[in-house]
Formats: structure tokens, C-alpha cells, sequence
């Protein structure tokens, strides 16, 4: 069997990095304090050390600058992994994700490739107020090219960066703020994911929670809670939003027969709402109740601390979303 | 000294001994009492932060006051200021009650953005405070912006918009110069050199000096010692009134330092900048303590002078925080006002269809009961 | 009654925005090319002459910088009408309509409103290839604080444009080049139409057409197919996507208990995926097969005229996905 | 004149008489054949156009070849270059043959880009040019990305970096000089001042010309007369020679003039520049009539010869045409090809559904009937 150690989330990123630069060469890590400082969150400590400035490169405040020029050695062949200090300010950066990583080997006819991979935290840590706690899944998964996982756990994290540092298309990984304390066993040795396989985190006969990244910890707690009232609810985490996963959704549908989508972003054109598009056009009949969602409120994100918690998709939401759908009263509130 | 003062030195004090800068003893004081009262502020913010009261981000000023002072003090009432997310002490000069900033940091509804913008978006248009803005760089258009509202209206006020280093290497600031200075816009945009951008010397990121980079858009740049407030005061003075008379955009690159770490979860000093580096500002460059000195030795204040604007500020920051904490949280039943000006139109504007949401018009109803952190509402029939 | 004119979608912008600018002088027009070349489509034709360049300007190509420019004048109060060129370019403004003008009222708490309109064209001409031609909505609907107009008709051009100015809020609207030549009725007098309120524009009891923009075109066309065959859709124009109405998809669903989403740009979190996600759990009993959607293609625009087409979603599809979720069979392809 | 001919004068001719700026008689015979067959080629590009069998935007180069001989020619095979979607010639320069170029256009499988990229994005990295692109300013980055690698790579060739004269005010344009500067990056970034940026002369919307904007970065500036072939020529074989052996990156300011309309729908003259200007450049400026007129004066060129040149071109381009003309369409089944690089993944990468996009590896199968114009597939069961 493979060596596991426990180790956190953060550190998991960092081996996955780590891992891929010790068998490639052309893969590099550019970003805005990633080197002399170990990074914002601190995911690529020791790698300055260990790879040199070459390899590890801080990048000024400059983001639709270094997203481009990392396309652009992209399309030379290398392999850049690009951290935004979060994907909030990526948005400065989307018209070169959007118009040339991920339409470049389209219009190229296949000629030129962009295996580069953005990387950094997504959504809400703690009263980090409107501008830094966005969501921004929406905006990296509408636009056919490139691809997006979501790790929700420290062997994931591995597994799934390196994939997306393997892959020969633009990925996007989002991470959390919150999750980089995170601990969980991680196999020692190389270690891959493939893209676009979900993993059921929990199995449950009656309810499934369809989620991915952050929310899949809510998730498993709704679950705790409802398995006290007996109510098993099946939590299967996307790991990927593009590809998805469809079958391993269609499977759970017609397994409980009642879903919960959970996401941690805003519910117009989010990702929740792509899911039950795909239901209801896939597996309509297998429904005993129409999906509800769980998502942030439509709201820009409060800084007050409890408002903010009540703009959050709590464990409180899915678990009554959870009793919704399979028709068990919640308490009158 | 309040807003709007103008030059100082017309208040037919005695004679030549009793002034320095051509300020009077009292103006001098009060730049003192000033730049305390926003030391001792964002102490007291430290201490607050340290105990929970204040979450997120919190970015201290602590060692740049002399800018806050001297480039916002010399402003008109009625001028605009936009700067970006370390700006307790500049929204304080601007005139925003200490009381309603504290509240800010608290989250409370007594805050100056009613708790909903935090520490980074610290707003008051009623004395021409623009914010706090959170996205490194995007007060520069913001600014240019608010520039070309005062010409727009042939107003004699305008825009002061600074940006920290780190700032000037985004496009947005390109994009924002060669507009100003095409649309011949009344604007400053002041740097506050600290040189660092968080962990990172300005000079490893930065192809050129912070002054080198107006010059491509044919803008006037400046180089001003942000730690000498009495210098600071007198240059933006000047500064002001050239470019309410119509001298155009400005670029000013004030010199300063930051004697805390970027953030209450950075370090003052490691492994970007040494205790040494630190320490040698800290006591060399304190602007406070640079004015206070030199009012010593100009016996323009004596110790127990300085005692009482200490304890002035040091009482009305702890009246601020004891506000503050008095200050109720946000009602839950609010958490969707101000998304939108009107909240119930045609349609609906929100999507969530939390219970809580207000619905919108022709659908009548929507009634405000907090959503109790939101599932979606159940099924019509 | 009122006076109407028979004139195009261009000009009825045009006059929607000279009709605001007579009334309110806080009212300008800004953008690339709008003044001295008449706007790249020619929609402020002669403004610049009528208005003066204090109020029609042209702008250097700095999209983030300007847009940025228009909501600091709209935080002064000023209501700035910022041109896109198209709407692909303002991917490199979008942090100023999120994180600016979208959030501004909320973190403000209600001091600072940014009315501003963000308009342009979106979505395909012809053969403008992968760059040029993507439909932009999900950008702008997805993040609270903004709303959506897509006028479809020179009528609603001109009475959304109108409203979209007088807004308090951020409006984007979102035009289309391939309608500017329309003509249609308008009325010559001062003309809003309230946003939020979706139009049928074609009534019929045995499928829905639910769409907005330019797609209406394509509804009404494929309804006049499907008349032939004795089926009578009804098209439903949303017109504004942000505020939705909500009632009137509910609605027409409840008549014809079919309905077909049909929009201009990609699947994944595109609107009709909002749109699913809406009906299925407002009106989930009321359908009798399940909501299809008719999207692009989910790749980027190919530039080859047979790709483009097939990329595009086009009358035939719309028919066929009518006979689908009415169970008529469709031809053997 | 072949890529990668290195510095011209080598050639062993008889005597100074025979030679022009150091140039062979055949040396600049094959730069004249160049220029020549880029005008022939853009006409016939405009004639295609008029009849239909070119679509979209097409953004002609007439007026400005001596640029894309003048800057490309000198370069190696394998220095890599990127610009703008005014780059028809430019592409041909770098080595693309005119037939690939024109089926481009024509949308056809011939096309350099399989017929999916179209005018403005024409790629052909054998001969090292990387685009092509629609956005104004995106390609700045991307230049500074290729020469990262070059440099990563430890390579010892260059990029070169075309823009227009309006993409300087793109944000993108500080960032990138601005990090090419600080990591001495092989990179030329050249702007092709032709003064015009669609109907807004450059002077209207910058505050500064040209060659004001890269000192803010430390990268040196130059001009140079687009419009005379020859000295471009020299000019960028000595500078690209400079930054292969590490002078860092430089900025060239390209002096030249557009002859046509910004694209096909836009007049050549109007509201914007007036007729007489347009032909003072046509009549005085033309870079290859420049060329012809000196090599005539010297009694380097006869007319005969000039001729001759002149047919070769004419048949090369008509070869073009029928070429892109024979050239099939792209098969209806490719419409999801290069999308992703791989088709069948685990997952959907496809989420429109329709019967033929392919499903995904574990789904199975996903077969590739044409789409015919997308509704969503039929449901399970
Ligand atoms: C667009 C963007 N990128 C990154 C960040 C994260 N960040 C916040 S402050 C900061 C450093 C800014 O330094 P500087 O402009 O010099 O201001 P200072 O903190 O020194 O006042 C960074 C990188 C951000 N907020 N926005
Ligand atoms: C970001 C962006 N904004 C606007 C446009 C529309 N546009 C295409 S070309 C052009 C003018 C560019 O002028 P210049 O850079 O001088 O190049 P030239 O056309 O003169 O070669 C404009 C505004 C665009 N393609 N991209
Ligand atoms: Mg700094
Ligand atoms: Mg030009």
C-alpha cells in the first residue's frame, strides 16, 4: 500500500507543485508574493529555496500582465502555473483567460496549445468584505477551453493540481482560504486525480448533495446532522466543474431520487444552476422533487459579521433544504 | 485644524519666533493633535483586532500619517478623496467622525458604510471621502472619474487620489493618467511610497522609480517627504491651488514607510525587510516625532502641552471604540437593502428566492424576514 | 395617440439617448469612436454635433480605465453612458463593473449610487470569428448590483435604452450588431419602458419560447415555422434579464406547460440555465416534458462560415427542440 | 530574401556601384519582390472580399509593407513573432506561404489556421508566428510570455511584438513593458505608427507621442521611417542582433501610414483624415514606390526587371486564390475538434448536449454526427 501521511491542504498544494517541478523542467510558478515571501497563504514555502528565481518568480501587481505573459509561454511550451493571490483579482485578468487561453487552440486549429494553470483562493474567508469574497467559478466555466477543479480536501488538492499542471489545456484550480488549514491523508508518492471524476464523499439512500470545493465540509455536516434524524444524505463532490462528471450526477439522482445543489457563489447563471439544467434535461422523470439550491445570497458580500454569516450557504440552509426536498417539515422559524 | 483653513499664518500671532513653516502656533498644534489622534486611532484599532472586535482585513497607517495630514488638511471641505484599502487615518482627515470610522471596523450600524464596507471600504460623500477601494488600482480610473464630475459641472474642486507603490505597476494606472492628462483633469494622484507592496520591494517588481512614471503621459511629477508634515502640508497646499486654477493632472510620489506589517496577520519585519531596516525608520522617520521635535526645539510646545493633545487623543479613540462597541450590528433584515436603489421593482432582482428576498413588484409581497442563511423557497401549488 | 415612425434599432438608441440627453445634462455619452466617427456603428450619429464634445467624447482604447473613468462620474452623479465598441472588449473591464459599479451602493451602504449604463452590441455578427463574437450576458447578470436590458425590437431599443439611463442603478444593455438595421415602429414621443417587465411578442398555447436579444428574431421566425405544422408558440421576450420576470415565465409555462430557452451564447451557466433552474422549482408539476435549452455551440466561434452557422443556434433547432418537448417527431436528420 | 539571410553585403559583386546600403542587386530585388507581393496580395484580398468569398473583419496592410519587410526579414527562422489582426503581410513575411494566408481568409482547411481562425488570427508556429489576435493590447503580454521562454529556455532568439499605435493606452502595455523591462526580457515591441487608431488620430486621445511611453519602464526608444524598407531593414538587423546578445527589451516606434480604410467597411478617407492627406502619403510615401524609385535612380532596377517582379507577384497571389478557392471548407464533424486537446475526457467537457458534441469518456460513446444547429439531445428513458 501507499505511504500516507497527514498533512494540510496548503502543504498538499505545495507537493503537487513540487512533485510536477521535479519532473519537468518547463513547469514554473509566477505570482504575486510566491517567492521571497512563500506566498500570500504561504502554499509555496521552500520553493524559492529549492527551485531557484528562475523557476519561482514573484510578479508585480500586475494582473492581466503576468496571466498574459504566462499564456504566453504557454504557447511557447512551458508549463507556467500562474497564482492569483486570489481569483478576485483574476477579474483584471479574464479577458486573457477568456479570449486567448482558453479560444487559443480553437483558433489556432490545434496548432497552438495553453497548458497553463491558474491557480489561488476562490470565495469567502472572514469578513473580507465585498471585493475579496467573491466566487468566481461562474466566470471560468462559461467559456468552452478552459477547465476548472475544485479540491475540497488535502489529497485532492494533490491529486488534482497535478493533473491540472499535467493537462495540456488552460485549467483553472480554485482553492480556499479556508480550507488551507485543513488536514486529511495524502498519498506520499507520485499522486494524480484525473480530471472529471466526482467523488462521493459520503454514500446515502435518501438525499443527495451535489456540491464542490469548500462546500463540500458543509455538506458532510448537513449530513451529520441529518443522519441524527435518520435522513442518510449522499454528498458527491464535482472535483471538477468542467469536465463534469454527468453520469456520476444522473448515478446519484437515480440513487435518492432528491437533490440538494450547494455552491458557495451567487445562484444567477452559477454553477448550481448548469446542474439542474442538466437534470431536469437528463433525468427529469427520476426526480420525486424538484432540486433545490443552496447558494450564496444574491448579495454583494456583507463585512459585518453576522450579516455575512447569513449571506453564507450555511449547514442550517442544506439540511432544510435536505428535509425540503424529501418533504419532512422543517421547524416553523 | 479643520478642513477648508487655507494657508496658515494669517492669524496675527506676535511676531516671526512664534511661527515655523508660517504656521501659527495653534495650526502647528493642531497638525500635531491631528496626526496623534490618527496614531493613536489605528493603536487602538490594533487592540481592538487583537481582542476579535475587528475581523478581515485591517491595514494600519501607522508611519505614513505625515501624508494623511499634510496632503489631505490642506484640502477644501468640499474636495473629493479616493484612495485605496489602508485609509483610517485619511478618512479621518477628511473630516469622517473617528466614532463612525471605529464603528466601521466593527461592523457596526453606527459605521460610516453602516458596517457593510469593513476597514477597506470606508465611504462618507457628505465630506468628500470616496473610499476605500479593496482591488489594487482601481481607484485611479475611480479617481479620474471623479475628476471629470468636477470639470464636468465646472466646479473649482478636485480630486485627490492616491495609490499605494505597488499601485503603479497595474494598467489601470496608465489608462488613468493618459486620460487625465488629455482631458486636462483636476486631479493628484499621490503615491504613498512605502516601498513595499506587502513583501515585495518596490525595485524587484519595478522596472523604474516611482517618479519615472508620469512622465510618458506629459504629467508633472513630484517628489515630497511624506515624513515632514509641516513640508507635506505647504507643497500640497501650493499643489491644491495651482490645479483648482487649472495646472491639470499632478503626480506626486511621497516618500514614506509603513512601521507595521502589511496586514494584522504580517509580520513587521522578515524575510523582505530586516528589524534593522524597520527600526531605523521607526526611530529616525516617525513623522510625529519629527514634528514634535521640532516644535520642542522651536519652544513652539512644551511637554505637558503635548501630554494633553496625547490625552486628547487617546480619550477620543477610547470614545470611539467604547461607540463602536455600543454600535448595534446590522439588522438581519437589511442584508438585502442597498443591493440595488430600489429594491422592489418589476421583477426580480435577486435569485436566490431565499424566503427572505424582497420578490419584487408584480409578483406582490416579499415580505423581509430574514432568510436564516438561505435555502430556496419552496415550490408554488 | 401617440405618433409612431417606422425607424431602425440604431436609431432608436439614438434617440432614446438624445431624448435623455435634452432632459438631463448629467447625462454624456463616452466610448471609443462615438463622437467624431459617429460610434464604430454609427449609433450616436450626429451627437457629437448636437451635444458638443462635453458630452459626446471619444475615448483612447482603455477600456478598464474608462469604464472605470464612467463609474468615478457616476459616483459623482453624473450619468454616464459608457460605449462598448461590443461587449468582448469589456471582459477587460469587468472588474470595474463587479467590483466597482455593481458593489459601490452595497458597501456604501446606500450613499453612493453608480447609474451608469454600460450598452454596446454582444454576441456574433458574421464571421468575426472567436474574439469578436461572444454573447456576454452571464458575465453581467451573475454578480448582484447590476442589471440587464436586451432589447430586441427598435420599440424596446428605444424604451429600455431610456429606462437603463434614468436607472439608478449600473444597467447594462446589451444590443446586437445584427439588429441595428431593423426597422420597426416607435413611438416619437418620450418613451420608457419599465425593466423587469418581459413582453410576449408572439402568443400561443402549445409551446413557450423563452429568449431575449437577438434570439427573439430567431423564436418568431421558428414559431412561423411551426405554424405551418399547427404549433403555436408563444415567443416571450424577456427583455431584461436583471430584474427577471419571474411571473411571466411562470406564466406562459402554466399555458403551455412546454417550454424551449433559447439564447445566443454558450450552455454552461448561460442564462437558460437560470432560467431551467427557475421553472423547475416554481413550476416543476406544471411541465409536461423537460424544458429544453438551445444555446451556441460550446466551443469558441469558428471564423469558417458552414462552422459558424452550425455554431450558431438557428431556426431549426428552435423547431426541432419545439416538436421534441411537444413529442412530435422530428425528421430523421 | 530568405529568412534567417543574416546581415546583407556578402555577396562578393564587383563594386560599391552595384550595391545600396550595404544590399546586394539581388538582396533588394527580393525585398522589392516581398513588398510587392504583399500589396498584390492585400488587393486581391480586397477584390475576394468585395465578392464575397472573404467574410468578417479584414483589416488591410497596404501602406505599411515596408514594415513587415523591414522588421521581419532581418529575423531568424526561429525568432518568434506576435502582433495584432492587422497581419496579413506580416505573416507572409515571417514565412507563411500566401496560399495557407489566403485560405485563411477564406475560411477554408487550406488556411493556416484551419479556416477557424479567419484574418485577424493567423498562426503558423513552424515559422514562428504566434498571431494574430483580435484584442487590442492582448498580444502585448503574450510577446513578453514568448521571449520569457525564450529566456527560460536559455534560447538566443527574440520576439518581436508589433501593436498598433492606439494599443500604447492599454493598460496591458505599461504591465508588460514594465515586467519585460524588470526580468531583461528578449523582446522588440514595435509600434506601427501609422496615427491612426480607426477614425481617432492618436494625438486626440494620448498625452504624449509614441516614443514618450517606454522610458517610464527604463526601455530604451527608437524611430524609425517605416516607410523606407531599407533602413528599417538595417535598423532591426542591428537591433535584433543587440537584444540576442542580452540588451533587454527595446522599443521601436514605427513611423508609417495606412492606405485603406481601418477595414474593409471603412472609407479610406472622412470625418477622420481628409482626402488630401490620404493622398499626399499614397503619392509620396508609398514604401515600395520609395523602393522602386532609389533602386531605378541607382540603376539597380530596370523597368523590365520591375515588371517581371511584378508578374510574379500577380501570379502568386491568383495562385493564392484559386488555391484558398479549391480548398474545402472544414468538415461539419471537426466543429468540436481543438476545442480541448483531448475530445473524450473522463467527464463532459461539452455541457450544450447536443447529439454531436462528444460526451466524455465514461458516458461512452458520444458519436460525431454534426450538430445541425443544436437543440439539446433527447432525454434518458
Ligand atoms: C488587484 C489586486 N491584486 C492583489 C491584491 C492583494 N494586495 C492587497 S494590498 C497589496 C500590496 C499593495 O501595495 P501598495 O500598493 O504599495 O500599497 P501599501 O499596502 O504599501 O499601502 C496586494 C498585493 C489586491 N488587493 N488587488
Ligand atoms: C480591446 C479592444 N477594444 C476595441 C477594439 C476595436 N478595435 C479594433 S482595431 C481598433 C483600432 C486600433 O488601432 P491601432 O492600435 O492604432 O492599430 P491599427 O488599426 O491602426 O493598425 C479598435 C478600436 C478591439 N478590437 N479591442
Ligand atoms: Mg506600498
Ligand atoms: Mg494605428
Amino acid at each position: 500500500m501507499a505511504d500516507v501521511a497527514e498533512i494540510t491542504y496548503r502543504e498538499a498544494l505545495n507537493a503537487a507543485m513540487c512533485q510536477e517541478m521535479d519532473r519537468d523542467d518547463s513547469v514554473f510558478l509566477l505570482g504575486e508574493e510566491v517567492a521571497e515571501y512563500d506566498g500570500a497563504y504561504k502554499v509555496s514555502r521552500g520553493m524559492l529555496a529549492r527551485y531557484g528565481d528562475r523557476r519561482v518568480v514573484d510578479s508585480p501587481i500586475s494582473e492581466l500582465g503576468f496571466a498574459g505573459l504566462c499564456v504566453g509561454a504557454a504557447m511557447a511550451g512551458l508549463r507556467p502555473i500562474c497564482e492569483f493571490m486570489t481569483f478576485n483579482f483574476s477579474i483584471l485578468a479574464l479577458d486573457q483567460v477568456v479570449n486567448s487561453a482558453a479560444k487559443m487552440l480553437y483558433m489556432t486549429n490545434g496548432q497552438v496549445s495553453v497548458p497553463i494553470v491558474f491557480r489561488g483562493p476562490t470565495g469567502a474567508a472572514l469578513q473580507l468584505s465585498a471585493q475579496h469574497s467573491q466566487a468566481c467559478e461562474t466566470y471560468y466555466v462559461h467559456a468552452p477551453g478552459v477547465k476548472l477543479a475544485t479540491p475540497a480536501t488535502p489529497a485532492d488538492a494533490k491529486g488534482l493540481l497535478a493533473a491540472a499542471i499535467r493537462d495540456d489545456d488552460p485549467v483553472a484550480v480554485m482553492e480556499g482560504e479556508l480550507l488551507y488549514n485543513v488536514r486529511g491523508e495524502v498519498p506520499d508518492e507520485e499522486y494524480v486525480i484525473p480530471l472529471g471524476v466526482a467523488d462521493v464523499k459520503r454514500t446515502g439512500d435518501d438525499v443527495s448533495i451535489v456540491t464542490h470545493g469548500k462546500m463540500v465540509h458543509v455538506a458532510l455536516q448537513a449530513a451529520r446532522v441529518l443522519a441524527r434524524e435518520e435522513i442518510e444524505a449522499e454528498v458527491l463532490d464535482l472535483r471538477s466543474l468542467r469536465p463534469l462528471d454527468a453520469d456520476a450526477i444522473l448515478e446519484t439522482v437515480a440513487k435518492t431520487n432528491r437533490v440538494v445543489c450547494l455552491e458557495e457563489g451567487w445562484p444567477f447563471a452559477g454553477v448550481g444552476a448548469q446542474i439542474v439544467s442538466l437534470i431536469q434535461d437528463e433525468a427529469f422523470d427520476d426526480l420525486d422533487a424538484p432540486v433545490l439550491r443552496v447558494t450564496q445570497a444574491d448579495v454583494p458580500m456583507p463585512y459585518a459579521k453576522n450579516l455575512e454569516q447569513l449571506a453564507k450557504p450555511g449547514v442550517k440552509a442544506v439540511v432544510e433544504a435536505c428535509r425540503k426536498v424529501l418533504y419532512v417539515p422543517n421547524a416553523a422559524t | 485644524m479643520a478642513n477648508g483653513d487655507g494657508p496658515a499664518g494669517d492669524g496675527g500671532e506676535p511676531g516671526a519666533a512664534t511661527r515655523l513653516h508660517g504656521f501659527s502656533r495653534d495650526e502647528l498644534h493642531g497638525l500635531l493633535a491631528d496626526m496623534l489622534l490618527y496614531r493613536r486611532f489605528e493603536e487602538k484599532a490594533e487592540e481592538a483586532y487583537a481582542i476579535g472586535k475587528i475581523g478581515g482585513f485591517c491595514h494600519l497607517h501607522i508611519g505614513q500619517e505625515g501624508l494623511a495630514a499634510g496632503a489631505i488638511k490642506p484640502l477644501r471641505a468640499d474636495d473629493l478623496v479616493v484612495t485605496a484599502y489602508r485609509e483610517h487615518t485619511q478618512a479621518i482627515a477628511k473630516g469622517i467622525d473617528p466614532r463612525a470610522v471605529m464603528a466601521e471596523l466593527y461592523g457596526r450600524t453606527g459605521g460610516c458604510s453602516g458596517g457593510r464596507g469593513g476597514s477597506m471600504h470606508l465611504f462618507d460623500t457628505a465630506v468628500g471621502f470616496y473610499g476605500g477601494h479593496g482591488i489594487v488600482g482601481a481607484q485611479i480610473p475611480l479617481g479620474a472619474g471623479l475628476a471629470w464630475a468636477i470639470r464636468y459641472r465646472g466646479g473649482d474642486q478636485i480630486c485627490v487620489c492616491f495609490m499605494g507603490d505597488a499601485a503603479v505597476n497595474q494598467g489601470a494606472f496608465l489608462e488613468s493618467l493618459n486620460m487625465s492628462a488629455v482631458w486636462k483633469l483636476p486631479v493628484v494622484y499621490v503615491v504613498e511610497n512605502n516601498g513595499y507592496g506587502m513583501g515585495t520591494a518596490f525595485s524587484r517588481v519595478s522596472a523604474t522609480d516611482v517618479e519615472a512614471r508620469s512622465g510618458a503621459y506629459g504629467i508633472p511629477a513630484h517628489t515630497v517627504d511624506g515624513q515632514d508634515a509641516l513640508e507635506t502640508y505647504r507643497f500640497f497646499e501650493r499643489l491644491a491651488e495651482r490645479v483648482r486654477r487649472g495646472a491639470g493632472p499632478q503626480f506626486v510620489n511621497a516618500v514614506t514607510y509603513r512601521f507595521r506589517g502589511h496586514s494584522m496577520s504580517d509580520p513587521v519585519s522578515g524575510t523582505y525587510r530586516s528589524k534593522e531596516e524597520v527600526e531605523s525608520h521607526v526611530r529616525g522617520r516617525d513623522p510625529i516625532a519629527l514634528l514634535r521635535d521640532r516644535l520642542m526645539e522651536a519652544a513652539l510646545l512644551t511637554r505637558k502641552e503635548l501630554e494633553g493633545i496625547d490625552a486628547d487623543a487617546r480619550a477620543a479613540c477610547d470614545d470611539a471604540a467604547a461607540f463602536a462597541d455600543a454600535s448595534p450590528l446590522p439588522a438581519p433584515s437589511t442584508l438585502y437593502d442597498h443591493v440595488y436603489a430600489e429594491i422592489n421593482p418589476n421583477g426580480r432582482l435577486f435569485l436566490d428566492g431565499r424566503e427572505g428576498a424582497p420578490a419584487g413588484g408584480r409578483a406582490g409581497g416579499g415580505g423581509r424576514t430574514p432568510a436564516g442563511g438561505g435555502a430556496k423557497g419552496g415550490r408554488r401549488g
